[in-house]
């Protein structure tokens, strides 16, 4: 019975339902399946037609993502004769974990994170830096021309994003003067959320993130008709569905990121959300969904970027821009303006 | 040392932006220095088989190599067989055959453009043109039995005539596709990420397009105005009022701007067509007083022209003759030797698309990777077509 | 005829990018056009080619047909003491030539065109399984396509 | 227009002539054509639609036909020239015209492919249109007998 017990506790402990379960893996999932399948609806509804239909046709086939992952654990793997072995196995799975790492140091609600830190606005973008690597690793340990170029596409653009969303960050961290997510999802509850303090910094942060998860009109790693399909080009089965998953698992956390730092995090903190500490995370997962579901729908509005421009654009523009808002939240700042 | 600056990549025949080809580009870092196309991984020696098959025969035949674009193809065909002959089509079939190819070359038009799109990224702008592509099969499915293979002008006119409600049919058809139009403006035509990718990218200019000998919206949009139609006007074209659409830019987004527009020159035609279109016939005379009474009593009910047992064996008088038609993808050029068989004993038939294979050489260097999909679906090529 | 002047810079086109994603918005709320093949099918009307019949009592035995044919999808096959055509669908293209020059009209366009057969050897047929003409399961839910100025094509159910 | 083609080639064409409306007949020797071909550009006819060639077995010779317009000039775009010359069968070279018209350079690559003529000077790599491996003589000559049916079954 105490094992029992220990089990449930250490299950409900936020050191472990919040990475396995809320919001981590379990939710990634279930919003993984969710949001893609609202991807091809969205864009099969644009280009008039049906999209996914037959796999439960009573809910207009929302299964069919599940079907898909089914077929690609079963999927045969194969590894080609050229490549690094360890390296092709191993980095889809590192490059997976490490997208989905930062959704521990979210906090969902004041009383609820599995990361009680002071500097979880910085841990956050930390931990997304180190995916990018592993996709440049898979595309040379792939020995194949077409994913060696997407590798050093996502190195390119690795580097005009980045810089950006820091600085968008940075700029966050300026206007709230705070680094904790908590703090700074506390201070929003006054109605003034972050895209409304600091809209400069919230654009700049939400291109980049459209970047950072090569959604359209930034697809220019997987860029089908050119690289074929960019680093993953080699990947068969589930590894490739983990390199998909991987990019959407950053637009989960990055949305959750968003949700928090720019979208009033929880707030308004109304009933029923403020029953128990996890339900208002429930608000930020859905805002977070509505933001994942603006992006998918670029897909059927936009062709996507040359390499170049997309740098280009990148560093000549929206960096310009971060550092505009960084001057914008000085300016609040040193107008006496307190946030919260 | 120097060769190892260079990455050489082998794009296609199996890449999802390569088409039937197989090009050969030389990269250095990200921008092209040598580009080859190979091509003829879908020949189908239609010279050769044409050899073999009797003059009707080849009318299918020579629909096959350009499926999206039939109806030009098979003019340009009945044309130069006809001048063989010895023979023309009554005025009403002119003029039916006139709206047939302005039908098939919105159609082809509309092909390329989708391609264009999802050669860029955009999957929207190729499931639109695919579906709009719809309303336009089915007028021609209306007018001729088929979506695609038409096969319908043959020589001394064409196998069917207007069906009823055709021409409002037609109109409500042409008033969708304007309005339509608008909106492939604003969703991709001039969306902003579409201008950045295609402006300035692919540059041939005016005498360089004249000399590599490119043809149709390729050319013209290098500001050249060639047009077959107004050069060597055929069948009812003399009579109707339109314009060549030319653009200076000679770039990606011009081509694609030319073919945007050309949608709207042949809305225009066919509204003079369904207005102007003249009684009479649409089969000539002499054809079809070779048909026993019956089969002509219910060929004049059905409006379902009949061929005469001739068409088995047509035999033109030894001789050449050659022809030209603007296809939607550009000229299409038949060279046919006759000697007196019921066979070609020479059939040749330049297709557009093989003549502007050499524009990708011309046009792709010195740009980046990521342009040759840009500029592949700006030219509108098509493989099966250049291969023959 | 000179095109206008394009319009618009590229990238931070504001309009461009607005108009853009507008136009994305609005097709959310327009009307599809698919067809739901397998469940529904188009009814092409009556001028419509497709698979053959033949009218055995009518053919006259003219060879007419088979030498037409572009794709020798049609032999005179020796039945009794005369040659009656059969078709191998394998080889067919619906091109209507064999109909059309048919002399007695012994040769009839179906207007069908969707049909699956067990196996290859099916396709080659005999004067005797082309005379029956093609196979018409239960008859699917049939739909006219209608052209429409607002949609393009409409689909009527018949 | 007849013409003032054949006073601009001389004696270089053996016979110009006018066959039918907006085609004009060219008869030149295989020696005189990159000659004839630089001559016909200097007057505007820019590029060339079609290079291609008849076999005839009998009299042991390759007919090879150049149709050759213009672009540029929309006057002579009316008119398609085109120029005929023989070659032997079993010796079918000739100079290549793509120093005058680049747009001859994948018509002379299909001829050579398919007829088998030899361009000199034409910068080929390998075969255009059929596989490299391909072992046949040239496809479109006479003597190349592609497989027909009868009309029984």
């Amino acid at each position: 019975m105490d094992i029992i017990q220990f089990l449930l506790d250490l299950l409900f402990s936020e050191a472990v339902f919040v990475p396995l379960i809320f919001p981590g893996l379990l939710t990634l999932t279930v919003v993984i399946v969710v949001i893609i399948w609202f991807e091809r609806k969205l864009a099969a509804k644009v280009q008039l037609r049906y999209g996914p239909l037959y796999v439960f046709k009573p809910l207009g086939g929302i299964v069919q993502l599940v079907a898909d992952l089914v077929k690609f654990l079963f999927a045969e793997l194969i590894v080609p004769k050229g490549a690094d072995k360890r390296a092709f196995l191993l980095s889809p799975v590192i490059l997976f974990t490490f997208s989905v790492a930062p959704v521990v140091a979210i906090p969902l609600s004041s009383g609820y994170a599995a990361v009680k830190s002071d500097l979880t606005l910085l841990i956050v973008p930390a931990l997304l830096t180190l995916a990018p690597i592993f996709v440049l690793i898979l595309g040379w340990s792939s020995d194949n021309k077409f994913s060696f170029i997407g590798g050093l596409r996502e190195g390119y653009m690795m580097m005009a994003y980045e810089t950006t969303m820091f600085v968008a960050v940075l700029a966050m961290a300026v206007t709230y003067s705070s680094l904790s997510l908590i703090d700074i999802a506390g201070k929003q509850s006054n109605g003034l959320w972050g895209i409304v303090l600091n809209p400069l910094a919230a654009f700049a942060f939400f291109v980049a993130m459209l970047m950072t998860t090569a959604r359209f009109p930034f697809d220019v790693t997987e860029a089908e008709s050119e690289i074929v399909i960019g680093p993953y080009t080699e990947y068969s089965g589930i590894y490739f569905g983990l390199c998909l998953g991987a990019s959407y698992a950053k637009l989960y956390v990055l949305s959750l990121f968003f949700a928090v730092v720019f979208l009033g995090g929880w707030n308004p903190l109304i009933w029923p959300l403020n029953l128990n500490p996890i339900l208002p995370g429930v608000a930020v997962l859905v805002k977070a969904f509505l933001v994942m579901l603006f992006c998918v729908f670029l897909r059927s509005v936009y062709p996507r970027f040359r390499i170049d421009q997309a740098l280009q654009l990148g560093w000549h523009k929206l960096l310009a821009l971060s550092v505009a808002s960084v001057v914008l939240a000085l300016v609040l700042i040193g107008l006496g303006f307190e946030v919260g | 040392m120097s060769e190892e600056r260079f990455l050489e990549l082998l794009i296609g025949p199996q890449h999802p932006g390569s088409g039937h080809m197989k090009i050969t580009a030389e990269m250095d870092g990200d921008i092209i220095v040598g580009f080859e196309p190979n091509i003829g991984y879908v020949h189908r020696a239609v010279e050769k088989i044409a050899e073999t098959k009797t003059y009707m025969q080849i009318i299918p035949l020579v629909e096959r190599p350009a499926l999206p674009d039939t109806a030009n193809h098979n003019l340009g065909y009945t044309l130069a067989l006809e001048k063989l002959l010895g023979i023309e089509a009554p005025p009403r079939a002119q003029y039916l055959r006139t709206l047939l190819a302005e039908i098939n070359r919105i159609h082809s038009h509309l092909y390329g453009i989708g391609i264009h799109g999802i050669f860029i990224g955009s999957s929207t702008m190729f499931m639109w043109a695919f579906a709009d592509r719809e309303p336009w099969m089915e007028l021609a499915q209306q007018l001729t039995g088929a979506r695609l293979t038409y096969s319908y002008m043959i020589p001394g006119g064409v196998r069917r005539n207007l069906p009823e409600g055709f021409k409002d049919n037609a109109l409500k058809a042409t008033r969708y596709m304007e309005r339509r139009l608008k909106d492939y403006d604003k969703l991709f035509v001039h969306n902003p990420v579409t201008v950045a990718r295609l402006r300035d990218v692919g540059i041939l200019k005016k005498n360089l397009a004249a000399r590599i000998g490119v043809v149709g919206p390729t050319l013209r949009a290098s500001g050249i105005s060639y047009d077959v139609r107004k050069i060597e006007p055929y069948c009812a074209y003399p009579h109707l009022d339109f314009d060549v659409v030319v653009r200076e830019e000679g770039d990606s987004h011009a081509r694609l701007l030319v073919r945007v527009e050309e949608i709207l020159q042949s809305i225009r035609i066919i509204r003079q067509v369904l207005d102007e279109v003249p009684d009479g016939p649409v089969f000539l005379e002499s054809y079809i007083k070779l048909l026993s009474p019956k089969i002509r009593e219910e060929a004049e009910k059905t409006q379902i022209m009949r061929f005469p047992a001739t068409f088995a064996a047509l035999k033109p008088p030894k001789g050449e003759a050659t022809s030209r038609v603007e296809a939607a993808r550009g000229e299409v050029f038949y060279y046919i030797v006759s000697d007196g068989s019921p066979q070609p004993y020479r059939f040749r038939m330049v297709t557009p698309s093989f003549r502007n294979v050499v524009a990708f050489k011309y046009a792709l260097l010195g740009r980046r990777l990521a342009d040759i999909p840009a500029v592949y679906g700006s030219l509108d090529y098509f493989p099966p077509e250049a291969d023959r | 005829m000179k095109g206008a002047k394009t319009k618009g810079k590229p990238v931070v086109d504001v309009t461009g990018h607005l108009q853009a994603f507008g136009t994305g918005v609005k097709y959310l709320l327009q009307p599809r056009m698919t067809v739901r093949y397998p469940e529904v099918f188009q009814d092409f009307g009556p001028n419509y080619r497709g698979m053959l019949k033949l009218y055995t009592d009518r053919c006259i035995s003219c060879t007419l047909c088979a030498r037409i044919c572009p794709s020798n999808a049609i032999k005179m096959y020796k039945t009794d003491a005369r040659k009656y055509p059969g078709i191998t669908y394998q080889r067919c293209i619906f091109c209507g030539f064999c109909a059309d020059i048919c002399p007695v009209d012994a040769l009839e366009m179906s207007g069908v065109h969707d049909v699956a057969y067990a196996g290859l050897e099916e396709q080659v047929q005999k004067p005797e399984d082309f005379s029956k003409g093609p196979p018409i399961e239960k008859p699917p839910r049939k739909v006219k396509p209608m052209i429409d100025e607002k949609r393009g094509l409409r689909y009527e159910r018949v | 227009m007849a013409g003032s083609i054949s006073e601009k080639l001389g004696d270089l064409a053996t016979q110009v002539s006018a066959v039918s409306p907006g085609r004009l007949l060219i008869t030149v020797d295989a020696s005189n054509i990159v000659e004839t071909a630089r001559r016909l550009h200097e007057m505007g006819f820019d590029h060339v639609k079609s290079v291609t060639g008849t076999d005839y077995p009998d009299e042991n010779r390759l007919e090879v036909v150049y149709h050759v317009s213009s672009f540029e000039n929309l006057d002579l775009a009316a008119f398609v020239l085109q120029i005929k010359t023989s070659v032997n069968r079993f010796d079918p070279n000739l100079p290549s015209v793509t120093g005058i018209w680049p747009s001859a350079e994948y018509l002379e690559r299909e001829a050579s492919d398919l007829l088998g003529i030899r361009f000199e000077g034409l910068s080929a790599k390998g075969r255009l249109l059929l596989p490299e491996t391909f072992a046949g003589g040239p496809p479109l000559r006479k003597d190349f007998k592609i497989r027909t049916e009868g009309i029984d079954a």
